[in-house]
C-alpha cells in the first residue's frame, strides 16, 4: 500500500476503497464506465489521436508509444485486441495488483481500445500462475456482461464486443507479443520472426492485432477522463502520466508505487521504499526488471528516474521493477539467479539463446561454487558477445528476440562494477562474503 | 515471374527475383553463406542463426539472418565482415558445446554440414568445460528412421518437412529451451511414407536410416545419378554404392519432377538389387523344379522351342508380357523382338491394371508435373497418389497448401489428399460412369467444383482409382477433362517405366515411338525397319492370358513380368502359364510367374545397366550403372538379341547404346533423342511432345450389386521388388477387408472378425477393419498383399461372416 | 679449397662413425635369429587392434584408417553393436577388419587417423608367408588377446622374439593426447590392456603437463 | 479414455470461445489435467481429437509450458519461488525447509503421492518475498519455519480445496499489497483454479 503525496491515478480506487475496489458497484460509484460510454461516440481517428497526444508509452517494458502502435493497425478485418497480462519478469508484480484490485478499470480500457481499433473480439492473456487475478477478472467480465457493457450491443449501441480470459501455461517468453500470439493460437510460445515488426500488420491468425499491456490499457479511461494534456502534465517531460514501480529486495517497504517520472533513485529507494533493510548499505539495484543492466549507488543514486536518463546510463526502466540489493549480497549469485531465469525461460528456438544462456548460467554457478577459473569472466563476456554483439545497450542481437540479450545484462554489470568480487571468487575458491 | 531486383552481395551486384531469400540469391550466384535450418524447399524460420549477414540500413549495419531476408531492390549485404565472422563462430561454438562429437561413428561423418561448416567457419577449440547434455539414444522414430538427440541441433527441418511437405505432423520438438528435443508420440511413430527425406535433409547425423546405418562411410561411396526404379514420376536420384553393393538412394532436386523428395519406397527400395535371392545362372525346367544350365544351352533351348511354336502355329501364338520394369532400351528390344523376330503383336507392359495405352502414351493436351504449380484447379480422379505416386502427391499437396490451388478429389474412399481437398466426392466402385455423368452436368453437390473446372487452368490427374474400375472410365474422365475450356491431362499408372515401355511399343496397339496401327505411313516405316510388322493390333494382357489358358495361344515370353502377382485375376494368370506349351522368363528373381516357366534367364537389374526411363509426363531421363550384375546376369536387350540370333533373325544390337541409337532413328516421338542429350539436361531429363490421342468418351454400364469391391494398391505390397526389400516389406498392410461400420453391423461382424470376400475370380478370408470413409456397400481390400489370394477385377462381390 | 674442403669434411663424419662402429663397438651385424637386436622405440612393425582393459574392442569401425591409408590396404566394415553384448563401447563396432600386408607400406597413417587408438603398430616384423592369401591379416590375427598380447601368425615361429614382441604398443601416435608424455601412467590411454606407458626418449611427463596447462590458459 | 459428460460440456463451451480450434489447446489441456490429475498420454490424445491436431503436436505445445505436468505431481504441488527477489529475502532457506520437510528434492513427489516439491522462477510476489504457491494459490512472506508447518499441515489435513487467503493467514507474512477481501474459491488439484477451465472446486462454480 502506498502512502505518498504523489497523485494517484491507477491505484486511487484501490487505496481509497480497499474492501470493494474490484466490484462493478464501486467502480461505477467512482465514475467508472463513463469514458467507455463516451468513447462509443468517438471515431477511431479521434481516439488514436488522443492516445497519441497523451504520449502514453506502452508499459510492457519495450517503451513504445501506444498510440503509434494503434495507428499501425492494417486495414483488413477482423482485427483482435490482446491484453498482455503475462507478467513474469522477476521483480514485476504491478499487473497482478491491477488485475486483482481494479479489473473493471482494465475492462473499460479494453472497451476503449476495442472501439478505437474496431475490434469485436478481445483476449486477456493472464499468466497461468495467476489464477486468483484471473478469477477476479472473470468475475468482473461476468458483471460487465450482465450490465450490458460487454457482449452484443454494448451501452445500447449495435457494437458487439466479446472478451475472453486465456490462461497461460507458465512460460515467461509468452510476454513477448508475438510469442503470446503463438501461444494464444495454441502453439508453442515461440517468438515469431520479424518483420513484420508489429502484430498490427499480421498477428493473431495472421490478422491485424493490437497487443497492449494491462497497465497500458488501464490508463486509457483516465486519459479520456482528464484529457491528453492533463495526463501529460502528470508526468515528466517525455515520460507522461504516472508509472507503477514494483520495488522488491532489501528495502524496508517493498511494494508497488504509483509515481511520476523525474524523482531520483535515492528518493525511490530511501524515502518511498523506506530505505535499506536492517540498516545495511546499498550495493546495487536493478532499475527496470531482470533484463536491465544494473545501477550502483556511486554513479546513479541521484540520477532522476526518466526513460532518457536511464537509457543514457546504459540501462532502462523497462517494466518498472526495481530490485534492490544490499552489501550482504553475493553479486555472482545474484547474477547467476537472473541468468538462470533466462536460461530456464529460453524458448529454445534459436541457437545462441538456447545454448548460450545455459552455458552462462553454468559458468556463473561454477564461479559461485568456487570452481571458477581466471579465464571465466572473459569467457562469460565473450559468450555474451556472441549473443549480443558489442555488448551495447540497447542490445544488438544474434537471436530472434531480446530474451537472449537480456541474460547478458547481469554479466556486463558484473564485469563493469564487480570484477574484483568475481576475481575474489576465483582466487579464494569460495564466495568472499562467506 | 516476379520482378527482378538488383542486390549487392560482398560488392558483387546480382539480379534476382524480388522476394527470393537473400541466402538463396547469394548461394546461387557464387557467394556461399553457411546455414543449417534453411532449406530452399521449406519455409524459412531463422532458427540456427548461422546465416547471419550484415545489411546496410539508414541506421547503420544490421546483423540479420539472410534466410528470412527477402531480396529487395538496392539491398547491400556483407557476408564476411568481422562482426559476421564472430557471430558465426559463436553460433558454431554454441551448436557444438552439447554435440557429442562422435563423428567417427556417425553415419553423417564425412558429408556433414556441421562438420564442413565448423571447418570453414568454426572455432578451433571448444571452451566448454561443463558436462554435456545427455539423452537416451538412438531412439527409433519409425521403422526406418533412428534419432540421436545428442547430435541434434534443433534446426527443425524434419519437423517442418513433416508438417509442410509431407502433411504428416508426427514428429515435433517438445520441451523448452535447453531441454528441447525431437520426439514422436508414444505408439504413434513417424510412420510417414516420406520419413526418409528427413534423413537426407538432416544437417547433422541426428536422423539415420536403419537401411544404411553403419553400412559405409561417405568417402568410400561411389555415386551416380539415375532415375527412381519404383514409381512413374521419374524422380531424379543418386545411387550410392560401395564394394559393388548399392547402399543408398538419395533424392536429387530436379525442379521438374521430385524437387529432391522421395517416398520411402523409392528411397529404401534398393535392397532388392543386392538380394541373395537374385538369379545368377540360367535355369532350365527339370521335372517339377529347375536345374542350372549354361547360357548356350538355355538360349538354344529357347530359340528351338519358340521357333517350334512359331513354325507350327505362327508367331501370333506367342504372347509377350512386361517391359515396364526395365529401361526403354530393354522395352524397345522386347517390342522389336515380338514384332520382328516372333511376328506377334500380342505384347503388353500393363498388367491388366492400367488405363488404355493410348491414353497413357499419347494423350493430348498433356500436362507436365510442373503445370501443377500454376493450375488454379486440380482434378484428381485416379489412384490415391499417396499410395501410388508419392512425389506427385507432394507436388499436388504443395500446390494446394502453398499456392491455394483448388483441389477436387473423386475417389471411392479416403485418400491422402482429402485433408487438402476443396471438394471431395466419394462414390461406389462400379458407378464411375454415372458419377462422371452427374459430375459433368454439374448437378447438385458438384456445382461449385464443376464451376471451378470451367474457370481453369486445370490439371486433371487421371488414372484408375482401383482395379475393379472399368479401365475405360479413365478414358471417359480424360475425355471430360479434354472438353474443359483450359485443361491438361496428366495420366497416372503404376510400375516404374510403364510409360517408357508403352512408348517403346510394349502395347498391343502401339509401335515404338507412340505409333498407332491407324497411322499407315508410320506403320509402313516400321515394316521397312523391322522387316515385317503384323498389320493389326494384338491382344492385351487379359486377352493374352485367356488365350493361353484356352489354348488359342501357345507360348509366352515374360520380360520382368509377374502376372500371377500383378494382374487382378492371378488365378487366370497361373492357369495361363501352366497351360502354355512354352514359357521363357527374363527375370531377377524366381517369382510366382517365372517359377512356372520352362526357361528362366537371369537378367541384370536396376543400377546394373544403362538406359533411359520415361515418366508419366513423357520426360526421358537417364538410368545409370554403378554395380555389376550378380553371377552371369545379362541385360534384357542382350538376352533377347541372343535368342533372336539363334532364331536366325538378329536384331543388330551390340550395346544398350546401339538400341538407343535405333530408337532415335526409328521411333517418331523419340526422333534424334540420344543419351548425350538426356545427360546434358540432367537431372531433369528431356520432355517429349508428340501426343496425338484426344480421348473420346466411352460410356459403360454401372455395376449394381449389394456389395462392391474396391481393390487398390498400397505403397508397400507384395510386389517382387518390395518382397526383396526387407526394410519395407513388413510395412505392407497385409490382408485386410475394410468395411463401413454400418455394413459390418449388417454382416454381424466387428473389427478383428474374419469375413469371406468372394470376388469374381477368387475368394479370401480376411480380418475386418472399420473405415468410415467408405460409402455403404463397399469393401476395400488392398491389392497384392502377402498370402492373400487374388479376387479378380469384378466389382460385384459377396461378403459374409467367416 | 672450396669443394674439396667440404668433401673432406663430409668424409670425416663417415670415417668417424665407421671407426666407432667397427673398432669401438666391435661389430656391424648381429647373428639374427640367434640373437635379437633391440629395435628403435618407434619402429613400424605390423599392426594390432587393441582392447580396453575391460576386454571390449577399441575399434569402432569408423574406417578412418582405411580412408587415410595411401596404399588402400585396409578394408573395414562397421556394424551395429549388439546392445546386450557390446563388442565395443558405443553404437558401432568394427565387424570386418582386414589389412593386406603385401600392400602395406608401414607408414603409420592409419595409426594417426584412428580416433580411439584402436590400431597401433608393434615391433613384430616377421611376416613371411607361403601363400598370398595369408598376407591378408583379418581381425582374428590383428586383435590382441584379452591380456593385451598380440596374436602371432605362427605360435611356434622360431624367428620371433616373443618377449619383446608381446609389447602391443610399440609406439603411439604423435598427434593425439595418447601420444603425449602427459599421459604417462594413465592406463586407459595405453593401447595394450593393463599396461602403463613410460614416456618416450626426450619426453618428460612433467614438462608435457606443464605445456598442456599453459596451452589451456 | 473419454472424458466425463461434464468435462465434455465444458470443453464444448471452451471451443466456442475461440475463432480457431487450435486455440483451445491450452484450456483443454487444463481440463484434461482436471480429469486425470495430470497430463496423461490419453489425455493428450483426447485434446488432439478436439483440436484437430496430432497427439505429438499437442505434446509439443504442452511440454513447452511449465504448468502442464506430464507426470503425477502429488495432491499438492508446493512451488517455491527462488528467483532473484525471493532469493534476496531468503528463498533458498525456504526451499531447503520444504524439501527437508517433504522428504523429496526439487521435481519429485513423495512416496504417498501427497506432496510434490519444485522450485520455480518468479511467481509475481516479489513485494511479499519469499513466496510459495500451493497448487498455484499464493502464500507470501513465508519463513522457513512456516514453510515446514505448511508442508506438515498439508500432509496431515489434506484439505480438498486450497484457498489462498486461508493459507496466507495460517502460514504467510507480509504481502506485496493488501487485499482486504477474503476469497473462498480455491484449487482442487495441481492446476490453476480458474472457473471457465473447470478447475475450481465444484461448489464455487456459478
Amino acid at each position: 500500500m502506498t502512502t505518498t503525496t504523489y497523485p494517484q491515478v491507477l491505484t486511487r480506487r484501490m487505496t481509497e476503497h480497499p474492501a470493494d475496489s474490484h466490484t462493478l458497484a464501486r467502480y461505477e460509484a467512482t465514475g467508472g464506465y463513463q469514458q467507455a460510454r463516451a468513447a462509443m461516440g468517438m471515431t477511431r481517428e479521434q481516439l488514436v489521436e488522443t492516445v497519441k497526444e497523451s504520449g502514453l508509452i506502452g508499459r510492457g517494458g519495450a517503451g513504445f508509444s501506444a498510440g503509434m502502435k494503434w495507428s499501425f493497425l492494417a486495414p483488413p478485418r477482423p482485427s483482435y485486441l490482446v491484453v498482455n497480462g503475462d507478467e513474469s519478469e522477476p521483480g514485476t508484480f504491478k499487473d497482478r495488483q491491477l488485475l486483482e484490485r481494479d479489473p473493471h478499470q482494465m475492462i473499460e480500457g479494453i472497451i476503449i481500445a476495442s472501439v478505437a481499433n474496431e475490434v469485436h473480439e478481445a483476449f486477456i492473456y493472464i499468466r497461468g500462475e495467476y489464477p486468483k487475478p484471473a478469477r477476479r477478472v472473470q468475475h468482473a467480465i461476468d458483471e460487465a456482461y450482465a450490465a450490458g457493457y460487454l457482449g452484443d450491443g454494448i451501452f445500447g449501441s449495435d457494437y458487439q464486443l466479446d472478451v475472453t480470459v486465456h490462461l497461460g501455461g507458465g512460460a515467461y517468453i509468452c510476454g513477448e507479443e508475438t510469442a503470446l500470439i503463438n501461444s494464444l493460437e495454441g502453439r508453442r510460445g515461440e517468438p515469431r520472426l520479424k518483420p513484420p515488426y508489429f502484430p498490427a500488420a499480421k498477428g493473431l491468425y495472421m490478422l491485424p492485432t493490437i497487443v497492449n499491456n494491462v497497465e497500458t490499457v488501464s490508463n486509457l479511461p483516465h486519459i479520456l477522463e482528464m484529457g491528453a494534456d492533463a495526463y501529460k502534465a502528470l508526468g515528466h517531460d517525455k515520460d507522461t502520466g504516472t508509472f507503477l514501480f514494483s520495488v522488491s529486495g532489501h528495502v524496508k517497504r517493498p511494494g508497488n508505487y504509483e509515481l511520476p517520472h523525474g524523482i531520483t533513485w535515492r528518493e525511490l529507494i530511501f524515502d518511498i521504499a523506506g530505505g535499506m533493510l536492517d540498516g545495511r548499505e546499498l550495493k546495487a539495484w536493478i532499475p527496470g526488471g531482470a533484463s536491465a543492466p544494473w545501477f550502483v549507488p556511486e554513479e546513479h543514486l541521484d540520477m532522476p528516474i526518466t526513460k532518457d536518463d536511464c537509457g543514457q546510463a546504459g540501462s532502462m526502466l523497462g517494466s518498472g521493477a526495481v530490485i534492490v540489493m544490499d552489501d550482504s549480497t553475493c553479486m555472482v549469485k545474484a547474477a547467476e539467479r537472473v541468468v538462470r531465469f533466462f536460461a530456464h525461460e529460453s524458448c529454445g528456438q534459436c541457437t545462441p539463446c538456447r545454448e548460450g544462456t545455459t552455458w552462462m548460467q553454468q559458468i556463473l554457478a561454477r564461479i559461485e561454487e568456487g570452481h571458477g577459473r581466471a579465464v571465466d569472466l572473459d569467457l562469460l563476456l565473450d559468450v555474451s558477445d556472441n549473443i549480443s554483439p558489442g555488448l551495447a545497450w540497447p542490445p544488438k542481437m544474434t537471436t530472434i528476440c531480446p530474451l537472449g540479450p537480456s541474460a547478458v545484462s547481469p554479466v556486463t554489470s558484473l564485469a563493469k562494477y564487480f570484477r574484483e568480487e568475481v576475481e575474489a571468487h576465483v582466487t579464494e575458491g569460495r564466495c568472499p562474503l562467506g | 515471374m516476379a520482378d527482378l531486383v538488383k542486390i549487392t552481395v560482398d560488392g558483387k551486384e546480382i539480379e534476382v527475383e524480388a522476394g527470393t531469400p537473400v541466402i538463396d540469391a547469394a548461394i546461387d550466384n557464387g557467394t556461399y553463406i553457411p546455414h543449417f535450418c534453411h532449406h530452399s524447399r521449406l519455409e524459412p524460420v531463422g532458427l540456427c542463426r548461422m546465416c547471419l549477414v550484415e545489411l546496410e540500413t539508414p541506421r547503420g549495419m544490421v546483423l540479420t539472418p539472410s534466410c528470412t531476408l527477402p531480396a529487395s531492390e538496392g539491398q547491400v549485404i556483407h557476408t564476411k565482415t568481422p562482426v559476421v565472422d564472430k557471430a558465426q563462430e559463436g553460433v558454431l561454438e554454441f551448436l557444438l558445446i552439447n554435440h557429442p562429437l562422435d563423428c567417427p561413428v556417425c553415419d553423417k561423418g564425412g558429408e556433414c554440414p556441421l562438420q564442413d561448416q565448423t571447418l570453414g567457419y568454426g572455432p578451433g577449440e571448444s571452451r566448454f568445460v561443463e558436462e554435456k547434455r545427455h539423452f537416451e539414444k538412438p531412439v527409433p522414430v519409425s521403422d526406418l528412421v533412428l534419432l540421436d538427440r545428442e547430435r541434434c541441433i534443433l534446426c527443425s527441418r524434419c519437423v517442418r518437412f513433416a508438417e509442410e511437405v509431407a502433411g504428416d505432423p508426427l514428429i515435433e520438438i517438445t520441451a523448452r529451451g535447453n531441454q528441447a528435443h525431437i520426439e514422436t508420440f508414444p505408439d504413434e511413430p513417424f510412420s510417414s511414407y516420406f520419413s526418409g527425406n528427413t534423413v537426407q535433409i538432416c544437417p547433422v547425423g541426428a536422423l539415420t536410416a536403419t537401411a544404411y546405418r553403419f553400412r559405409a562411410r561417405p568417402w568410400d561411396l561411389r555415386k551416380v545419378e539415375s532415375t527412381c526404379p519404383h514409381c512413374t514420376a521419374g524422380e531424379a536420384i543418386e545411387i550410392d554404392a560401395s564394394q559393388n553393393q548399392v547402399l543408398r538412394f538419395n533424392g536429387i532436386d530436379a525442379d521438374a519432377t521430385n524437387q529432391g523428395w522421395l517416398s520411402d519406397k523409392c528411397r529404401f527400395g534398393f535392397e532388392f538389387i543386392g538380394s541373395a535371392e537374385r538369379l545368377t545362372v540360367p535355369l532350365v525346367r527339370d521335372g517339377d523344379g529347375f536345374r542350372e544350365s549354361t547360357w548356350a544351352e538355355a538360349l538354344d533351348l529357347v530359340a528351338e522351342r519358340l521357333g517350334a511354336v512359331i513354325e507350327s502355329r505362327g508367331g501370333e501364338a506367342v504372347a509377350g508380357f512386361g517391359g515396364a520394369r526395365g529401361t526403354n532400351e530393354d522395352a524397345y528390344a522386347f517390342s522389336k523382338f515380338m514384332r520382328a523376330v516372333v511376328g506377334s503383336n500380342h505384347i503388353d507392359a500393363r498388367m491388366d491394371d492400367a488405363p488404355a495405352a493410348e491414353l497413357l502414351a499419347a494423350v493430348q493436351p498433356r500436362a507436365t508435373i510442373g503445370d501443377l504449380d500454376t493450375a488454379s484447379t486440380i482434378l484428381l480422379w485416379g489412384p490415391d497418389l499417396k499410395e501410388e505416386a508419392g512425389t506427385l502427391y507432394l507436388r499436388v499437396r504443395q500446390a494446394v497448401q502453398k499456392r491455394g490451388a483448388k483441389l477436387v478429389v473423386v475417389h471411392p474412399r479416403r485418400t491422402g489428399l482429402d485433408d487438402r481437398a476443396t471438394w471431395k466426392f466419394t462414390y461406389r466402385p462400379g458407378t464411375g460412369f454415372g458419377t462422371l455423368e452427374a459430375f459433368a452436368s454439374g448437378a447438385g453437390d458438384f456445382a461449385e467444383a464443376r464451376k471451378a473446372l470451367d474457370e481453369g487452368p486445370v490439371v486433371a490427374v487421371v488414372g484408375l482409382t482401383g482395379m475393379t474400375e472399368d479401365p475405360t472410365l479413365a478414358t471417359a474422365v480424360a475425355a471430360f477433362a479434354a472438353g474443359l475450356p483450359d485443361a491438361k491431362i496428366l495420366p497416372v499408372a503404376r510400375r516404374s517405366n510403364t510409360f517408357g515401355a508403352l512408348d517403346m511399343g510394349c502395347a498391343p496397339g502401339l509401335l515404338p515411338g507412340r505409333v498407332s496401327f491407324g497411322d499407315a505411313d508410320a506403320v509402313a516405316a516400321f515394316e521397312a525397319a523391322f522387316g515385317a510388322v503384323p498389320d493389326h493390333a494384338g491382344l492385351d494382357t487379359s486377352g493374352m492370358l485367356e488365350g493361353l489358358a484356352n489354348g488359342d495361344l501357345a507360348a509366352a515370353v515374360l520380360v520382368g513380368a509377374d502376372p500371377v502377382r500383378d494382374v487382378p485375376d492371378g488365378a487366370l494368370a497361373r492357369r495361363a502359364l501352366e497351360a502354355a506349351d512354352f514359357v521363357v522368363a527374363l527375370d531377377l528373381f524366381l517369382t510366382d510367374s517365372s517359377s512356372l516357366a520352362d526357361v528362366v534367364l537371369p537378367a541384370e537389374g536396376f543400377a546394373e545397366k544403362e538406359g533411359t526411363f520415361t515418366n508419366l509426363e513423357g520426360r526421358v531421363s537417364k538410368v545409370n550403372r554403378i554395380v555389376a550384375g550378380p553371377g552371369q546376369t545379362q541385360p534384357d536387350w542382350s538376352i533377347l538379341e541372343e535368342i533372336a540370333r539363334r532364331m536366325g533373325r538378329p536384331m543388330g544390337f551390340d550395346s544398350a547404346e546401339t538400341v538407343a541409337e535405333e530408337i532415335a532413328t526409328v521411333a517418331p516421338a523419340y526422333a534424334d533423342l540420344r543419351w548425350r542429350d538426356v545427360e546434358r539436361k540432367k537431372p531433369e531429363g528431356v520432355l517429349l511432345d508428340g501426343g496425338w490421342y484426344t480421348p473420346k468418351a466411352p460410356a459403360g454400364p454401372d455395376v449394381d450389386a449389394d456389395m462392391v469391391l474396391h481393390l487398390a494398391r498400397t505403397l508397400y505390397d507384395d510386389g517382387v521388388a518390395m518382397r526383396q526389400s526387407l526394410s519395407l516389406h513388413h510395412l505392407a498392410p497385409g490382408g485386410v477387408a475394410y468395411l463401413h461400420p454400418g455394413d459390418a453391423e449388417r454382416l454381424g461382424v466387428t473389427e478383428g472378425d474374419q469375413v469371406v470376400v468372394v470376388g469374381s475370380a477368387g475368394e479370401a478370408t480376411l480380418p475386418v477393419r472399420f473405415d468410415p470413409s467408405l460409402p455403404a456397400g463397399v469393401v476395400y481390400v488392398p491389392f497384392n498383399q502377402a498370402g492373400v489370394p487374388s479376387l479378380g477385377a469384378g466389382a460385384a462381390v459377396e461378403v459374409r461372416s467367416a | 679449397m672450396g669443394m674439396i674442403g667440404e668433401f673432406i669434411k663430409g668424409l670425416r663424419v663417415t670415417s668417424r662413425i665407421g671407426y666407432e662402429t667397427v673398432f669401438k663397438d666391435g661389430q656391424l651385424t648381429t647373428e639374427y635369429p640367434k640373437e635379437f637386436r633391440e629395435k628403435p622405440q618407434r619402429f613400424h612393425g605390423r599392426h594390432v587392434l587393441n582392447r580396453y582393459p575391460d576386454g571390449t574392442e577399441k575399434c569402432i569401425g569408423c574406417e578412418l584408417c582405411a580412408g587415410a591409408c595411401p596404399a588402400h590396404c585396409i578394408y573395414v566394415r562397421g556394424k551395429d553393436n549388439p546392445p546386450d553384448a557390446p563388442v565395443s563401447p558405443g553404437e558401432r563396432f568394427g565387424f570386418v577388419y582386414d589389412i593386406n600386408m603385401l600392400r602395406c607400406i608401414f607408414c603409420g597413417l592409419c595409426v594417426e587417423a584412428c580416433p580411439t587408438e584402436a590400431i597401433t603398430m608393434t615391433h613384430l616384423f616377421e611376416m613371411s608367408v607361403t601363400n598370398r592369401d595369408d598376407a591378408i591379416y583379418t581381425k582374428n590375427e590383428l586383435l590382441v588377446n584379452e591380456d593385451g598380447t598380440p596374436n602371432h601368425m605362427f605360435d611356434e615361429d622360431p624367428l620371433a622374439d616373443f618377449e619383446e614382441l608381446k609389447d602391443g604398443d610399440g609406439w603411439m601416435r604423435a598427434t593425439a593426447p595418447g601420444g603425449r608424455a602427459a599421459y604417462e601412467g594413465v592406463i586407459a590411454w595405453t593401447p595394450a590392456a593393463g599396461k602403463e606407458r613410460p614416456a618416450e626418449k626426450g619426453q618428460t611427463a612433467e614438462q608435457d603437463r606443464t605445456d598442456e596447462a599453459e596451452g589451456e590458459a | 479414455m473419454s472424458w466425463s459428460p461434464e468435462t465434455v460440456a465444458r470443453a464444448e463451451r471452451i471451443m466456442q470461445r475461440y475463432p480457431e480450434r487450435r486455440s483451445a489447446v491450452m484450456p483443454l489441456l487444463y481440463l484434461s489435467m482436471l480429469e486425470d490429475g495430470y497430463l496423461t498420454d490419453d489425455g493428450m490424445r483426447e485434446v488432439a481429437e478436439w483440436t484437430g491436431l496430432t497427439p505429438v503436436q499437442v505434446k509439443s505445445v504442452a511440454s513447452f509450458y511449465g504448468m502442464f505436468k506430464l507426470r503425477y505431481t502429488g495432491k499438492y504441488l508446493v512451488s517455491v519461488c527462488t528467483s532473484i527477489s525471493c532469493m534476496l529475502r531468503g528463498a533458498d532457506d525456504v526451499m531447503a525447509a520444504v524439501e527437508d520437510e517433504a522428504g523429496v528434492p526439487h521435481g519429485e513427489t513423495d512416496d504417498d503421492g501427497v506432496i510434490a516439491v519444485e522450485h520455480v522462477e518468479c511467481i509475481g510476489a516479489c513485494g511479499g518475498a519469499p513466496a510459495v504457491q500451493v497448487n498455484y494459490e499464493l502464500i507470501e512472506g513465508i519463513t522457513p519455519e512456516q514453510a515446514r508447518d505448511l508442508v506438515r499441515w498439508l500432509r496431515e489435513e489434506q484439505p480438498d480445496k486450497i484457498v489462498a487467503d486461508d493459507l496466507q493467514e495460517r502460514f504467510g507474512g507480509t504481502r506485496s499489497f493488501d487485499w482486504a477481501i477474503r476469497e473462498t474459491e480455491g484449487a482442487v488439484g495441481p492446476f490453476p483454479a480458474f472457473g471457465p477451465y473447470g478447475t475450481v472446486a465444484e461448489e464455487d462454480r456459478s
